[in-house]
């Protein structure tokens, strides 16, 4: 009335003033980054990876081209066909994750980086060489046991609670060191381990056979008999 | 061959000038000395007014950006110093468009036509003691009619544009120019009668007491006035972005868009000044007669510092509540400040004509009282108010929802 | 509180009292009116006060390839009671309907969508242009065979 | 002496920098006064509908984050709802919780964008839609954290949600709502009572109650016409009628009650917040629902919600098939732009824009 509410307005702008912006200045400082964050670059664990394409059905727009070698040309155990061709094409890609969801196999990720930017659109195509090569920071997008959840029923256990968070449980994608195949799965859980994820098996360039490098199978066998 | 300025001359009380005039008239035929020193002053006011505008550009990106808890430009040079240059430097190197089927004469004429009062009311502006360039003694009306230019300057603007938009800025700028000009005028009038001269100078020289403690009505007016001759918010309908894209200079680009620019931020600059002489004492301060320049810079300051903070703070006016502002609000109150101002100059004034301290003293307590009941009494524009309490309301389409309604 | 949903076989029972022989079909949810009877069945069940359904929710139109099902779904304030009543039309060309915009003026822009993306023209409508797509544009894109 | 005047026909938008996107309307001016409107849309269209029938129910929900794009997860809810719906199936209860509190806290974001650009068009230089920027940047960031993404969230899934929050989530929100109430108590302080703000608005553009109905206009503008209908109440979906909270209504119908009631929806929200953090209870968020869906042939669904804009409802009818048969959005922006007649004709250029804001359009969704 009379002017003496623009006058608190002008106190407010004012408060403001003093204020510490509350804006960042990006190449120098950078927001906080949340572990669930849907980067640009996939990971990609090979050795994991089936060939199965279920991320190339899944994804709403097509993005990702899969081609595998003919079978019968692998070694049968396993199941597994090898890859030849892994293309996501990054220009169209919406970041939705549903590939990530469709992965049975703890195989690919999505990535924790968003400064993919290229002159040319023909660089915006993340080819298998690129996936096979890349530091591996995988996003903990619909990967629980990135953000060390023990098993699927402890995600469920727990209240709200008003404490800080718990810091034995700060996974940092990009800060931290890259996780290789065998630090991502969910083979820890309980449940998952009667259905491993498909391992790779295979001579690699060395010709040392990488075979039986995942999970102990005696493992399960234990597991299974106790 | 020496040249003596004639001291009843409007250029005598300018140090700088006499200096420039009299060594260069050792050597030189005194009409060239004559406009060779008026050349080096007006070298001066150029640029002041340009660099002005370009520190009031930064000042108020950077502020603006505070008041809204961000940074502002912070990129070019030290806290941005250099982002008007960069500015500029950009705004130079764009291709310099003309809309079809505008009127290429008028168009191009604007940006020099909106720049040149800006200039020219500089002239009459006491930086420091014995600084102004004319110490013209009608120097309060040389300004008023100068600066009416720009509205000249604004219109064409927006008719050669051939933009509708354009053409609604001008429109409206003309109809605010026009109908603030009586309040400003009639709120000078106060000053003017209390300093009994029109001189800057002089002025500047009567305020024992500053007048916009002397006179807050008109102090009020004049900056409402100014606010809105200057398109300032919140009275900048003439260039409402929200509502006509940037107004009369829509379709203006490169460095006409520059230049358009550098009047508008160089004209804050200047009204600034113009406060600061007329209602804030000036040059005149503490310490060393020396230190006149830095009271001027700062209480000019002030006054962009204030632009700045309503900008950022208020919405704006629609155009029929402007003039209704103006009519309703305004001029009432130019009026009730001239009548007080006149009766209390008649009642005071000694046998001499002279204003002691202590009658500016009484003058403002007075004043103040008068300016507190005239904005009760013609305050109906800024009358509105609504209830923050929420109730039950009683008939509502759907009984059983819990529901709240403003009174 | 919940809102009641009137079933199919009561706004049936309502319409066809009312007019006789405009309901072709109903099931427990909705129930298909003549096309050319639904104007005055928009009117009744507006304006009777039993239904008073002031608020039209949504046309939609649907494509079944033989015919176009129009769906009215509306919303009764006063008797917190919703309802959905169907149109059929047959055919694939040159295909008309009444609009309710006299009735509900929120059918203006979706009757003017299902004209533009499914090309069923309302008669009767102040403004039957296009409106998502520009005047000129060959087909009506959400049609089932529109490639 | 009456002075002849000529009526100026001029396009509003699509680039004009207050027309909310891409909206385009021509106006025909008698001086400054509108003596017709005529809204032109679709440069935004991109043909979500059809999309909607090439992809597979869950893939449909990456469609609906960018329908509105200021209030994706309450898009999210509406189109999870209707699925549910057309499946037969109920989410479990800490799903439903999570999807109340989320929605919330979208409408909170929707309408701090709603009311910062309402008093930016109102020429307001981008203060109050910074200081609604700030508090909106938390509640992206509590979206990040919750499913990786700010904008395009697809948070949500038929049966539930995707995931659970993670376990910093919930200090994270106590930490918002701490901080939010102080700074919005600053916006109040800068807006609510600013005489400039209410000589504005006050008394512009009314819509009367009956004329709001009859033109289908639902949400905050619907109660701005004093119409308390709200779908929280009226069909409480997911956990709304867990939770108590009043339904705030206009007495004057006009432009200042619209923003009034955007307002009071933020108090809702936190008050529908609060109770959400005290009742919810741990247990599964998600069904166990295959990741195709394939509903039974010939059934039909209407989910809706209460949107940040109003009602917002996905018609989805099945044939059987892993993609739903016709995905019909009944958009609230679109539908509220019905009323737009009425409201800016005999009004001026000013109060267009304001108007224009009050409703609060979307052009993602206007257009889809």
């Amino acid at each position: 009335m009379y002017g003496l509410a623009m006058i608190k307005g002008l106190m407010v702008t004012l408060k403001n003033l003093t204020r510490k912006p509350f804006t960042i200045q990006y190449p120098e400082e950078r927001a906080k980054q949340h572990p669930r964050f849907r980067g640009e670059e996939f990971v990609w664990y090979e050795e994991r990876c089936t060939g199965c394409a279920s991320c190339a059905k899944y994804c709403p727009l097509g993005i990702i081209k899969i081609e595998t070698s003919p079978s019968g040309t692998m070694i049968p155990e396993g199941g597994k066909y090898r890859l030849e061709v892994f293309d996501i094409e990054l220009q169209r890609c919406m970041f939705c994750g549903l590939c990530v969801e469709a992965c049975p196999y703890d195989a690919l990720f999505m990535g924790s980086g968003f400064e993919q930017g290229q002159y040319s659109r023909k660089n915006m195509v993340i080819t298998i060489d690129q996936l096979r090569n890349a530091e591996k920071h995988p996003s903990t997008w619909y990967r629980p046991q990135l953000e060390g959840y023990e098993g699927e029923a402890d995600s469920f256990r727990r209240r709200p609670t008003i404490s800080q968070g718990d810091s034995r449980f700060s996974y940092d994608p990009r800060g931290g060191p890259p996780l290789g195949w065998r630090e991502v799965g969910r083979e820890s859980w309980r449940w998952h381990q009667h259905e491993k994820a498909g391992m790779r098996f295979e001579q690699d360039n060395e010709g040392t056979d990488t075979r039986g490098e995942g999970p102990d199978p005696s493992v399960r066998k234990d597991d299974e008999a106790a | 061959m020496s040249c003596q300025l004639a001291s009843d001359s409007i250029l005598y009380a300018n140090g700088i000038y006499r200096v420039v005039y009299e060594i260069v008239g050792v050597v030189l035929p005194c009409w060239v000395a004559y406009a060779i020193a008026g050349l080096v002053f007006a070298f001066i006011l150029v640029n002041a007014v340009l660099l002005g505008a370009a520190a009031i550009t930064w000042g108020e990106r950077r502020l603006l950006g505070r008041f809204q808890n961000r940074v502002g430009p912070n990129r070019w040079g030290p806290f941005g110093l250099f982002q008007p240059i960069a500015d500029l430097v950009k705004l130079l190197t764009k291709e310099d468009l003309r809309p079809d089927g505008s009127d290429r004469v008028v168009f191009s004429l604007v940006p020099v036509l909106m720049v040149a009062p800006l200039i020219l009311m500089t002239a009459v502006l006491p930086f420091a003691k014995n600084t102004a360039l004319a110490s013209l003694n009608v120097g309060v009306l040389y300004i008023l009619a100068v600066s009416s230019i720009t509205s000249v300057a604004i219109f064409m603007a927006g008719w050669s544009s051939n933009n509708r938009y354009a053409m609604f800025g001008a429109a409206r700028a003309v109809a605010v120019l026009i109908s603030y000009e009586i309040p400003v005028v009639l709120s000078l009038l106060g000053v003017v009668m209390v300093a009994a001269s029109m001189s800057l100078g002089t002025i500047v020289e009567a305020q024992a007491l500053p007048f916009f403690l002397v006179q807050p009505l008109a102090f009020f007016v004049f900056m409402a006035g100014m606010s809105a001759e200057l398109n300032r918010s919140p009275f900048d309908v003439a260039e409402a972005e929200s509502e006509i894209i940037a107004g009369y200079h829509t379709e203006y680009s490169g460095v006409r868009f520059a230049l358009i620019q550098a009047a508008e931020f160089g004209g804050v600059g200047v009204v600034a000044a113009i406060t600061a002489t007329l209602f804030l004492g000036g040059w005149s301060g503490p310490w060393s007669e020396y230190l006149g320049w830095l009271w001027f810079l700062i209480k000019t300051g002030i006054i962009v510092f204030l632009f700045i903070w309503f900008r950022a703070t208020y919405p704006r006016l629609r155009i029929d509540q402007i003039m209704a502002f103006s009519w309703k609000f305004l001029l009432p109150l130019a009026m009730v400040n001239l009548i007080a101002v006149t009766l209390e100059v008649f009642l005071l004034r000694g046998d001499d004509g002279v204003l002691t301290v202590t009658d500016l003293a009484i003058m403002g307590v007075v004043n103040l009282a008068v300016t507190v009941i005239a904005i009760a009494v013609f305050g109906n524009l800024i009358k509105e108010r609504v209830s923050f309490r929420t109730r039950q309301p009683q008939n509502v389409v759907v009984p059983g929802v819990s529901t709240i309604e403003v009174i | 509180m919940a809102l009641r949903a009137v079933s199919g076989e009561d706004l049936a029972a309502a319409v066809n009292q009312e007019f006789p022989g405009a309901v072709v079909d109903f099931d427990e949810v909705s129930a298909w009116v003549r096309p050319t009877r639904i104007n005055a069945v928009a009117g009744f069940l507006k304006d009777s006060p039993d239904h008073d359904f002031q608020f039209l929710n949504s046309v939609s139109a649907v494509d079944y390839v033989e015919y176009f099902d129009l769906v009215y779904h509306l919303t009764s304030l006063k008797q917190q009671s919703s309802a959905v009543f169907k149109a059929r039309i047959f055919g694939r060309d040159n295909l008309r309907a009444p609009s309710v915009y006299s009735v509900w003026r929120g059918a203006d822009f979706q009757e003017r969508e299902i004209w533009d993306l499914m090309g069923i023209h309302f008669e009767g409508h102040p403004n039957m242009k296009r409106i998502m797509l520009w005047e000129g544009f060959e087909g009506h894109p959400l049609r089932k065979d529109f490639l | 002496m009456t002075i002849r005047t000529e009526p100026m026909t001029v396009n509003v938008g699509p680039q004009h920098p207050s027309t909310h996107g891409v909206f385009r309307v021509r106006i025909t001016f008698d001086g400054e006064d509108i003596v017709e409107v005529e809204p032109v849309f679709g440069y935004l269209h991109r043909g979500t509908e059809k999309l909607a029938e090439e992809r597979n129910y869950v893939q449909v929900v990456t469609l609906t984050d960018r329908l509105d794009y200021t209030s994706s997860m309450i898009n999210n809810q509406a189109y999870c709802l209707a699925v549910e719906k057309l499946l037969g199936v109920e989410p479990p209860p800490r799903a439903k919780y999570l999807r109340t509190l989320t929605a919330e806290l979208q409408r909170i974001a929707s309408h701090l964008i709603a009311v910062g650009f309402f008093v930016q068009e109102l020429g307001a230089f981008g203060t109050p839609l910074m200081y609604g920027f700030r508090s909106r940047e938390r509640i992206l960031e509590l979206f990040e954290m919750l499913c990786g993404a700010r904008i395009t969230v697809s948070y949500m899934r038929p049966g539930g949600v995707f995931a659970d929050a993670p376990r910093d989530f919930w200090p994270a929100l106590n930490r918002f709502l701490d901080d939010f109430a102080e700074e919005f108590v600053e916006m109040e302080q800068l807006l609510l009572e600013n005489e400039i703000l209410m000589v504005r608005t006050r008394g512009v553009s009314p819509i009367p109650p009956e004329i709001a109905i009859n033109n289908s206009v639902s949400g905050p503008v619907l109660r701005a016409s004093g119409v308390n209908w709200d779908w929280r109440k009226q069909e409480p979906y997911d956990a709304y009628d867990q939770v108590e909270f009043d339904v705030p209504i206009g007495s004057n119908w006009d432009n200042y009650d619209r923003f009034w009631v955007r307002f009071q929806e933020v108090h809702q929200s936190i008050r529908i917040i609060k109770q959400c953090i005290a009742q919810i209870e741990p247990g599964p968020v998600r069904l166990d629902l295959p990741l195709v869906l394939r509903p039974e042939a010939g059934r039909e669904a209407y989910g809706r919600v209460e949107a940040s804009k109003g009602e917002l409802a996905f018609y989805l009818v099945s044939d059987g098939g892993i993609s739903p048969y016709r995905c019909k959005i009944r958009s609230p922006s679109l539908i509220n732009l019905t009323v737009i007649e009425h409201l800016l004709v005999g009004w001026k250029l000013a109060d267009m824009i304001v108007s224009l804001g009050s409703i609060d359009i979307n052009m993602g969704e206007v257009d889809r």
